[in-house]
């Protein structure tokens, strides 16, 4: 079946005015932040059936809608109502209060700066449409960018754009989208190959989740997009099995986009095509590393190899492969549609655009945020975080995950950005954000991340391997106060082989949460060098 | 002008270091000449004295005893040699760390005794769990990797030690061999 | 090596799924994992006799197919207990203290994370960060995500849940 | 086919040439330069998981590893330094303390690449506290014992043998720290059905963790086969 971009604009068309014909719409997130939201849903149904206005009202499941910690949220439109923490039992007060005076005990005001100080493109479509929706996302202007660019645009062209907008990959290391996208679009070979990184394996990260539970379609989008500028024809998505429901409605978008032509042969008509196949991670936190995830979707053991060649030009197969994280993924229909210029007037000089972050740990309003770059980390936490609760003050960010550091008080007016995380010892990472109290001992938090780094090495080169399980046993005598003077020393130096010596970026990077806090928080490993337990003294004084 | 005071000590070790001295041969009566050994399992001395100059200490810390005298050691002494691949490593003393040092007793004495099976204590100090080099303990200023380091190895560092070209110790010597 | 699939019963459904699976790849070796979580999907865990007729089917040497298995965190080679729970080890879980749940449950059912009671009751395991770091603490019981609650109100809901369905 | 390129570079302030698609090892080598190994062996693929061969290059803000990094035109490369000796060091130290090295009692004292490597960057004692964890051995095979208390997951068995043999008996069971070489689905040795009793990974092996029964206390001379004779060989014979 060939469907043509008119056909697209008439299903788009169907859909928005079959919206338009209710009065009230009742959006319910069913992100996994909002557990419950089947019965909500049910409990609605079943009110508004024992309702007059009830055929005048669409009840609708959507994606994350951010706020977490508020969750289950609950969203009236077009009044732009937010209920909060909303129980099944709230359905029938939430439907008869529809058109009058909300329900204030539920009310969370739409004017908090939660709301109010985010800009939106990433998650723009984020609990306003049905994940599980083609047409849904078609209404809200979705594979317009793909459409044009598959059927208006030359390859090159496309990678110009991307390049122009600055966009750098989300997944970490921030490497430039465009500059990437044109090694592989210039490499030899007819064969060429999309892998979308999936694998978000860093804990207190979870935008990428979020994005194939919300918006589906706008990383197939995004996909399509970067296979026909880079003249792929076959594309992988890695995703961590442990999201299952987002696989499920990836694997859902990935048949509805085939039903309609948007995936498959000679799509909308060109003579582009392309197959998206789903690849299930098992839990490896470094399949993350671009080596390891292609040795990984080649059925082995997920183990990086050294670099170069870099798998632009040998990838997956030995052939040309893009690697892109969801979230690059995602920001680039955005920036075709609404033009590289728009995306690079955003953000700062090098970081351009917008980043969402997962705001977590000891603070109000956790959840999924998305910010321009150069917002100062006092604004995410203060303003749109809302603060730490329970009286508590705060004592440092963790960004980065297992890769990256904390940060204290003193650097909370740093505008985030590559550069700047990276120049205070941490990284921008894949954007967890994790807020810590005065209760959080540092030495405890380096121990666990230590501990991870240790159980995820792949244990392929020796550093890694032994560096980090000696790094853990180093930080565990801190943790147990029977560390000695020389312990510091040693740890130290450990970082410093482990960082430059290790094969990947795993290792590379496992010392940085132990740099970043002996920089910052210092005399709390001094406070725990008290040696052990010295059995003569110990019998002297018996 | 007074001699250097030389000491050793024989913790958890088969001696065999100890030998590898005395395989100096001729060359002990240089070395007698040259020092004074005030503490050793080879004389009679029963408390270790106070400024020590070199001490060489074979064999693993073994028990809470094995590391009260290394202390001691330490304290009265101005230049420590860990000497042989157990006081280094640990070595073959340190073979029973894997399996804990309970389960190597039973299986000794109890598991494989047929007649009056009984895992001995009087008279001995208490095993630690783990035998550990020196430097667990103690700063150790020099190391004598060997099992056990040649008489060459021992002799060509002492000399050195006594001469006073500490920093340029140069010795080919290794783990095991 | 056993080149017919195990369990004779050629009738079990699940086997099916399996050979699906492979088919649906050509029996290529590079659909080993994608394999070998069916095969987890469909009984729960691996045995020994499922690898066996994984890797003659898809013609990859068994040390291979072991590594590959023993690699993942989500492979498991033994069977789980009649319930399942999931500790969340994420960042956010950790510091809102989950460690202090495990701790509870190697306290009150003797479990140490990848064990299952002797009663075959309760088997469990500490995951990786499940992605919803907003609601820590996060657990899982029998998929059932749970979470924002302390942890005294977590261990409640736990005993909750066993005590349920208690014979 | 044409000529290979040659490229001129210079290794510790000497000129050297080589050619386009060989190694900084090989170059390195070939020019008399010594540069410490472990993993890699000639004949087998190149992996760069010691990390002992790291050379600095001019140019670069970490050390590469020798064994997979190609020549280039004008590299200037430093094999020497205080950093990288200290760095080599410590990797040795590491794998010291990561399992249960006694070389005193070992079969192949004398003869074991990780000790002749240890006395030649001069490793006196290990900074780091033993691991000692608690390995098996599997002396199940009728002619050879696999000691994983001397391993140091090197992969020259597994490599030989799935490269050189084609049995690929051997692969890698768990990961990192508990990584452990497996054969077949993880039975004992004697017990594969896949292993062909060449014995080419004991010969590979370069300490005392893969040998020969019946080898005592420093016995265990390891006869290394010519791998690339073997492979240049068999490709002959089957022409």
């Amino acid at each position: 079946m060939t469907m043509h971009l008119e056909e697209l604009h008439q299903l788009a068309d169907d859909r928005r005015r079959e919206l338009e014909g209710f009065a009230h719409h009742i959006l319910v997130c069913t992100s996994l932040g909002c557990p419950k939201n089947k019965e909500i849903i049910a409990a609605f149904r079943q009110a508004l059936t024992n309702s007059e206005a009830g055929e005048k009202v669409l009840v609708r499941k959507v994606g994350c809608m951010g706020l977490c910690a508020a969750g289950p949220v609950v969203l009236i439109l077009p009044e732009e109502i937010y209920y909060q923490k909303v129980a099944p039992g709230d359905a029938a007060e939430i439907v008869s209060a529809l058109g009058r005076e909300p329900v204030q005990r539920l009310l969370l005001p739409s004017d908090l700066p939660f709301f109010t100080r985010q800009y939106k493109n990433v998650l723009a479509l984020f609990g306003r449409i049905d994940p599980e929706s083609l047409e849904d996302y078609l209404a809200a202007g979705g594979y317009e960018a793909a459409v044009t660019t598959i059927t208006r645009m030359r390859p090159t062209e496309v990678i110009r754009s991307i390049d122009k907008s600055g966009l750098r990959g989300r997944g970490g290391a921030g490497y430039p989208t465009g500059l990437k996208w044109s090694t592989v679009a210039k490499a030899q070979g007819k064969k060429k190959y999309v892998v979308c990184n999936a694998d978000e394996g860093d804990p207190g990260a979870f935008m990428d989740r979020a994005i194939l539970e919300s918006t589906p379609h706008a990383l197939l989008e995004g996909i399509l997009i970067a296979a026909y500028a880079v003249g792929a024809d076959c594309a992988y998505i890695y995703v961590r099995a442990e999201y299952p429901l987002a696989v499920r409605r990836l694997k859902r978008a990935i048949r509805e986009a085939l039903r309609a032509n948007l995936l498959g042969t000679a799509i909308c008509g060109s003579a582009f095509s392309l197959t998206i196949q789903i690849r299930l991670g098992a839990g490896a936190f470094v399949c993350g590393e671009e080596t390891a995830l292609i040795a990984s979707v080649e059925g082995g053991r997920g183990v990086p190899r050294p670099r170069p060649p870099y798998p632009a030009e040998k990838g997956l197969w030995g052939r040309p492969t893009l690697i892109n994280n969801v979230e690059t993924l995602a920001n680039v229909p955005g920036i075709i549609q609404r033009g590289a210029d728009w995306f690079a007037g955003l953000g700062t000089e090098k970081s351009k655009g917008t980043k969402v972050f997962a705001l977590t740990g000891t603070i109000n309003n956790a959840g999924l945020i998305e910010v321009p770059m150069g917002m100062t980390l006092r604004e995410i936490v203060e303003e749109i975080g809302g603060g730490i609760p329970g009286g508590h003050t705060f004592k440092a960010v963790q960004t980065g995950g297992p890769s990256g550091g904390c940060i204290p008080a003193e650097h909370l007016d740093t505008p985030v950005s590559y550069e700047n995380l990276s120049a205070l010892g941490s990284i921008m990472g894949s954007g967890g954000m994790i807020v810590m109290d005065e209760t959080t001992s540092m030495v405890d938090i380096v121990t666990y991340f230590m501990a991870f780094s240790m159980e995820e090495s792949c244990g392929k080169c020796v550093p890694c391997r032994v560096g980090t399980a000696q790094m853990h046993t180093l930080l565990k005598k801190f943790q147990t106060r029977t560390a000695i003077d020389d312990d510091l020393t040693t740890l130290e130096s450990l970082c410093h082989l482990v960082r430059n010596t290790s094969l990947c970026g795993l290792g590379q990077s496992a010392p940085n949460p132990v740099l970043s806090t002996l920089n910052y928080f210092r005399p709390e490993y001094l406070e725990r060098i008290t040696g052990p337990v010295d059995p003569c003294r110990q019998e002297e004084k018996q | 002008m007074n001699k250097p005071r030389l000491a050793t000590l024989w913790l958890d070790g088969c001696s065999g270091c100890h030998m590898s001295l005395l395989d100096t041969d001729e060359r002990l009566l240089d070395l007698a000449a040259r020092v004074d050994l005030v503490y050793s399992p080879l004389v009679d001395c029963k408390l270790y004295p106070e400024a020590v100059d070199i001490a060489c200490i074979e064999g693993a810390v073994s028990t809470a005893e094995d590391e009260c005298r290394l202390r001691s050691v330490r304290e009265r002494t101005k230049c420590l040699i860990a000497l042989g691949d157990c006081a280094v490593t640990g070595n073959v003393p340190a073979m029973r760390n894997t399996w804990g040092t309970d389960t190597v007793l039973r299986s000794v004495y109890l598991e494989r005794e047929a007649l009056a099976a009984r895992i001995p204590t009087e008279d001995l100090p208490l095993l630690s769990d783990k035998a550990l080099p020196l430097h667990t303990f103690v700063k150790v200023d020099f190391f004598l990797p060997g099992c056990p380091p040649s008489a060459d190895t021992i002799f060509s560092a002492l000399t050195a030690l006594i001469e006073g070209r500490s920093a340029d110790l140069r010795l080919n010597t290794g783990f095991g061999t | 090596m056993p080149a017919s699939q195990p369990d004779q019963s050629a009738t079990d459904k699940r086997w099916k799924t399996i050979n699906l699976v492979m088919q649906r790849h050509d029996h290529r070796p590079e659909a080993l994992i994608e394999t070998l979580h069916a095969a987890q999907e469909a009984f729960g865990f691996l045995d020994p006799e499922t690898l066996a007729y994984i890797a003659t089917q898809l013609d990859v040497p068994p040390a291979k197919v072991y590594g590959v298995t023993t690699f993942y965190n989500h492979f498991n080679c033994s069977p789980r207990g009649e319930h399942f729970l999931e500790i969340c080890t994420g960042t956010a879980c950790h510091v809102k203290g989950t460690d202090r749940i495990a701790a509870w449950a190697q306290e009150k059912y003797g479990l140490e994370p990848g064990q299952t009671t002797a009663d075959n009751r309760l088997s469990m395991v500490e995951v990786r960060c499940v992605g919803a770091c907003a609601l820590a603490p996060v657990i899982i019981t029998d998929g059932t995500l749970i979470g924002a609650k302390t942890i005294a109100e977590t261990t409640d809901l736990i005993e909750e849940w066993l005590h349920d369905d208690a014979p | 086919m044409t000529a290979a390129q040659i490229l001129t570079l210079t290794i510790d302030g000497k000129h050297v040439s080589g050619l386009a698609h060989e190694t900084l090892l090989q170059v390195a080598l070939e020019n008399d330069i010594a540069i410490p190994t472990l993993c890699c062996l000639e004949g087998l693929s190149n992996q760069g998981s010691c990390r002992l061969c790291m050379v600095e290059i001019a140019g670069t803000t970490k050390p590469q590893p020798a064994c997979v990094t190609l020549i280039q035109e004008g590299m200037v490369v430093i094999t020497q330094s205080e950093n990288l000796r200290t760095y080599r060091r410590t990797i040795i130290e590491l794998l010291f303390s990561e399992r249960n090295h006694i070389c005193a009692v070992c079969v192949a004292n004398e003869h074991c690449e990780l000790q002749t490597l240890a006395r030649d960057l001069g490793v006196d004692h290990i900074s780091f506290p033993g691991r000692y964890p608690a390995l098996p051995v599997d002396a199940s095979h009728d002619r050879f014992v696999l000691d994983h208390n001397r391993c140091i997951l090197c992969t020259r068995c597994v490599r030989v043998c799935a490269e050189i043999e084609g049995a690929h008996t051997w692969d890698i069971q768990g990961r990192g720290i508990r990584s452990l070489i497996t054969a077949d689905f993880n039975s004992p040795w004697g017990q594969s059905t896949t292993c062909t009793s060449c014995g080419k990974c004991v010969q590979v092996c370069p300490t005392g963790a893969l040998f020969e029964k019946g080898r005592s206390v420093a016995e265990m001379l390891k006869k290394r086969p010519s791998l690339p004779y073997l492979v240049s060989n068999r490709t002959r014979e089957q022409q």
